[in-house]
């Protein structure tokens, strides 16, 4: 006789540990195999997008900052590129460096929080975290010499950045430099030949390429499905094509491939400041821009190579002082497209696992 | 770099793939008609000298007398880029038809479009809100709501 | 002295008191050590605070939590979402009874001692997953599944990995045992049992990396979601309980219980138990958590097989070299490196990246 | 697939036990208090009643609108002067861009961060609040001339390796 069972519908979230904020998840459950998933978002939601049409364009930049408060840096840059486009602004040359500088930071810094809190979701008790929070405590340091907060930077300006870099920053990075390659490896010392880190993470919701593709996935997560796509090396934006590094891509697209790109990013963003390092010119940080900016009437979509994807804003003009439509394209979000293909059939272990390798932060899903 | 193809360009050419469903081929962008829109997208995607494979965002803008739905679509295959739009003059109760059937990814940003702005995607399995409850009254990004 | 020990009466009521606040006293010092080793081991300080060094952080605790409302969920069933942690707790502290802090200093002799310890402690999961199932909170009743999944598959190896270490001592009492490793630990003549019996100790006490049940990154708290102020207290008082119950028969069956040089033997048998759970704590640190098909998986495909051949080569040892004198270096050796084959040859079989189950709405 | 179970266990292993090895990165936060970055920005803002010529840019540039400035003449010695200053900081969020917006370096950002109140309406700060004085540090945001008269903030980068030089 068939034992009779029933699907058991399981809430994970809205507050939960490993839902990385309040995302919840509806899943249908059974026994410990999800059948069905559906994501339910909303329980951030700040209407970002509506506050940004009554602001001035560079008031919005403190509310970029608030949307992936993991990498404020990058969603600044992502703005003002879109701005900068919008009202064609020319940006001095030692201003772009800084916002290399800058951007490949905060990469650095948010995939030590991916990783971390990623394999904690697998099941380790907060040292890997706390090892990467430790160096990620080091560049937030920066940050802050650099633009007075640690973690809301409103650093960057439209035509260039607030102020230029203080004396004390170019050395402390450089020491920086200098010994992260060593914490790096101490990382894949730690965990990446654990097995029983291999045995949750390896083969583990696999992302087909053409479904990444499909979804409009990008970033680390589309990388390590061995979609060879980055919008540095695609479309070069600010001064990105002087710089020499590679794209690290996955190849089965597992939740383990999702980790070692990150890994190997974070490679890749140290030789880009240290070129950038290197190069980087004296001059002015800021072009002559008015204070209350009128942009043509038009439309401008400004995208760059965020930490977790492609972050674009999709910015309209009436020529006034605030824009029409301020429309952001938060990779957070889009990345959980495919997550109901890519959670059906795990278990609720594996669910938390997938959706840690994601990387989401929901600030900027919810917005 | 990308290359952003001018809608003057692109425009013909779905003209003749799809007559009568093109209505304006802006230097930035080419405005189709609302029913051809899958239609078209279908063709974006699938014509190889197009293969516009990557929906980079979905969105839509209130122009009070009209809506209008932006869509950016990327060739990861040729790295270039194309935006097309669509509008819808029924403000009531403003209807443009889905392309999740075409890129999967548009999945949650039309449901965001239907939560924030009120146009509902038709042919969308699940369209329902998003970031909103369920009950809530109006659509907030509205240029008339307040 | 000697005549008021041998009183039942008074033998009975002096390692009673004695028990229980060891066991008590214990967990203090065991949660110290967790909270404060882990906090060096990953960078940071550890509570610091209360007290010297921190050591009255874990009173502090205590007291706090006892001070807490007790919550009893709307839809539990209140008497056994109440019976749960004594349930739970019980079984642990009788487990001691058969623990010798020196020789013969224990509350009974049993000549069957092994098979009480784990007789009597398999009988806490009943209390987990009588809270898990009274709490009526999902995740609490998954904890409780998984704990009841993973103790019924973890005896097994568990007792079977102590089989090789009966056969050497040639006695079940835990005296008895303790005595036989007077010229050698029978970790040196058991390495394969000692790993087979520490891991499946790890899983029969949930800790970490096969602390399912309540695994925080998933199951929020697992089957002690719902419990609150004192009720709370009291699990977590049986988990640690538990860990210095298994830590004590680690260091008595394997590590030589209380013989050892220059010390005295109860401290030796503090310091080998205390040293077992800084093991512990140790590879909680460093782990990440397995899921639980593969928890059963490492039971049933790795660990049975592996403590049945252990067994088999233990008697055939047994056999050859019948009592060995002095060091056996051989046997040693031979151990090791059957181990060491054993573990490598056998983990080639097991893959990664399985689990995804086919499912449709029924 | 390869596999050698236990090697990356161990290897694991070793890296947390090597950890008791070092010094621990954390900081005893009350007793013990690193030095903040020279230009923080702080939860108050510090106001120059002198340089103020209350032209109310910082409350135009506010997109929280948390400043409130009202301007008045003085009869009395037919003067313009600022008759208030308030800034909730409550709705504050610190971006700093009163401070950039400020033509006669007027307004600063403060370099204190304890600024915890029991209730919002004692969040709002008023014109002798805000007054640059002694025990109100002034923070180098956008000021770098102020910047270099306060301390070097302590990095970790290099607080790290002093200890690890010392051992």
């Amino acid at each position: 006789m068939a034992l009779h069972t029933e699907p058991f519908i399981l809430n994970i979230g809205p507050v939960h540990p490993s839902t990385h904020g309040v995302f919840r998840i509806r899943a249908t459950l059974d026994g410990e195999v999800i059948v069905d998933i559906e994501p339910v978002f909303g329980y951030l939601h700040r209407g970002v997008e509506k506050l940004a049409e009554q602001r001035t364009y560079t008031g919005i930049i403190p509310l970029t900052d608030r949307m992936d408060y993991i990498t404020s840096m990058s969603n600044n840059l992502a703005y003002v590129l879109a701005v900068e486009k919008l009202a064609k602004v020319k940006v001095p040359e030692r201003a772009e460096y800084i916002r290399v500088i800058m951007a490949e930071m905060q990469r650095i810094c948010n995939h030590l929080v991916a990783a971390g809190a990623f394999i904690n979701d697998c099941g380790a008790f907060f040292t890997p975290f706390l090892y990467m929070f430790r160096e990620r405590e080091k560049l937030m340091d920066l940050f802050e010499m650099v633009s007075g907060q640690r973690l809301t930077y409103n650093y960057m300006r439209v035509g260039g950045v607030s102020q230029d870099l203080p004396a004390e920053f170019l050395p402390a990075l450089r020491k920086f430099l200098k010994e992260m390659p060593a914490h790096i490896a101490e990382y894949e010392r730690l965990i990446n030949d654990n097995e029983i880190f291999l045995a949750r993470s390896r083969m583990i919701g696999i992302l087909p390429k053409e479904l990444a593709i499909n979804c409009g996935i990008s970033g680390p997560v589309a990388r390590a499905s061995g979609v060879k796509w980055d919008l540095r090396k695609a479309d070069p934006y600010g001064i990105y094509d002087r710089f020499e590094f590679d794209i690290p891509t996955g190849t089965v697209g597992d939740a383990n491939d999702r980790y070692t790109v990150r890994i190997a990013e974070m490679k890749q963003s140290l030789r880009i400041i240290e070129q950038a390092v290197e190069k980087i010119p004296a001059g002015p940080v800021i072009s002559d821009v008015p204070k209350v900016l009128h942009p043509p009437v038009g439309e401008a979509y400004g995208h760059l190579e965020g930490p977790k994807g492609e972050l674009g804003f999709y910015l309209v003009s009436d020529g006034g002082i605030a824009p029409y439509r301020f429309h952001v394209r938060p990779p957070s979000l889009i990345n959980l497209t495919a997550l109901r293909q890519m959670l059906i059939g795990w278990k609720i272990q594996d669910a938390i696992t997938i959706f840690g390798s994601i990387d989401i932060t929901m600030g900027e899903v919810d917005r | 770099m990308t290359v952003a193809l001018a809608g003057k360009d692109i425009g013909p050419q779905i003209e003749k793939a799809l007559p009568g469903s093109v209505l304006e081929s802006a230097p930035g962008y080419v405005m189709l008609k609302p029913e051809f829109l899958v239609q078209a997208a279908t063709f974006l995607k699938n014509d190889p000298a197009m293969a516009f494979d990557y929906l980079n965002f979905v969105t839509a803008v209130d122009y009070y007398d009209y809506f209008e739905a932006v869509y950016q679509v990327t060739s990861m295959t040729h790295n270039h880029t194309l935006m097309f739009k669509t509008r819808c003059y029924n403000r009531v109760d403003p209807v443009i038809p889905s392309i999740i059937n075409v890129w999967q990814g548009a999945d949650f940003q039309e449901r965001e479009v239907y939560d924030l702005l009120g146009v509902y995607f038709e042919g969308h399995p699940n369209m329902k809100r998003i970031f909103l409850w369920e009950g809530f009254e109006g659509h907030p990004l509205r240029k008339d709501y307040l | 002295m000697t005549e008021l020990f041998a009183n039942p009466w008074f033998h009975w009521a002096f390692y009673t008191v004695l028990l229980i606040s060891f066991a008590l006293g214990a967990v203090m010092g065991l949660i110290y050590i967790e909270r404060r080793g882990m906090g060096r081991m990953q960078s940071r300080l550890g509570p610091n605070r209360t007290g010297p060094f921190g050591l009255l952080q874990a009173v502090a605790d205590a007291v706090k939590v006892l001070l807490k409302e007790d919550i009893v969920p709307a839809n539990a069933d209140k008497v056994v979402h109440w019976l749960a942690p004594i349930v739970a707790f019980v079984p642990v502290l009788l487990i001691f009874a058969v623990v010798p802090f020196m020789n013969g200093a224990m509350l009974a002799d049993l000549n069957i001692g092994i098979l009480y310890v784990f007789a009597i402690g398999s009988i806490s999961s009943v209390g987990i997953f009588m809270a898990g199932w009274s709490s009526s909170n999902k995740y609490s009743l998954l904890g409780a599944m998984r704990d009841v999944a993973s103790i019924v598959s973890y005896e097994i190896p568990l007792v079977l990995a102590i089989i090789g270490v009966v056969i050497l001592a040639g006695s079940l009492s835990t005296n008895e045992i303790v005595k036989a490793q007077a010229n050698i630990p029978f970790i040196l003549l058991q390495p394969l049992g000692f790993i087979i019996f520490f891991a499946a100790a790890c899983a029969e006490i949930n800790r970490s990396p096969f602390d399912l049940l309540e695994a925080d990154s998933e199951l929020v708290a697992g089957f002690h979601t719902e419990y609150s102020g004192m009720k709370f207290a009291m699990f977590y008082l049986v988990e640690y309980a538990e860990a210095l119950a298994m830590c004590a028969i680690i260091s008595t069956i394997f590590l030589g219980g209380w013989q050892g040089p220059v010390l005295p033997p109860w401290l030796w048998f503090l310091v080998k138990t205390f040293g077992m759970f800084y093991v512990m704590v140790w590879t909680r640190t460093t782990f990440p958590r397995v899921r639980i098909d593969q928890l059963m998986a490492l039971a049933w495909k790795f660990m049975l097989p592996l403590a049945l051949i252990n067994i088999v080569v233990t008697a055939i040892e047994v056999v050859i070299w019948p009592t060995p004198a002095g060091l056996p270096w051989v046997l040693i050796i031979v151990n090791f490196a059957v181990a060491g084959i054993l573990i490598v040859t056998w983990s080639r079989l097991m893959k990664y990246g399985w689990g995804r189950v086919e499912t449709t709405l029924r | 697939m390869k596999l050698h179970f236990g090697n990356g266990l161990l290897k694991g292993m070793l890296v947390t036990i090597k950890q008791n090895l070092r010094h621990p990165t954390v900081t005893q936060y009350p007793e013990q208090r690193l030095n903040t970055s020279r230009r923080i920005r702080g939860q108050e803002l510090v106001w120059n009643k002198t340089r103020c010529t209350g032209c109310a840019t910082c409350a135009k540039a506010c997109h929280q609108g948390a400043i409130q400035i009202v301007t008045a003449t003085n009869t009395e010695n037919n003067k313009y002067e600022v008759e208030t200053y308030r800034v909730d900081t409550g709705y504050c969020i610190q971006c700093g861009i009163c401070v950039e917006a400020c033509p006669y370096d007027a307004l600063f950002m403060g370099a204190r961060y304890e600024k915890a109140k029991y209730r919002r309406a004692e969040l709002v700060e008023n014109k002798e609040q805000m007054a640059d004085s002694l025990d109100r540090p002034v923070s180098g945001y956008f000021h770098p001339e102020r910047a270099e008269k306060l301390p070097v903030q302590t990095l970790l980068v290099e607080k790290i390796n002093e200890d690890r030089s010392k051992e």
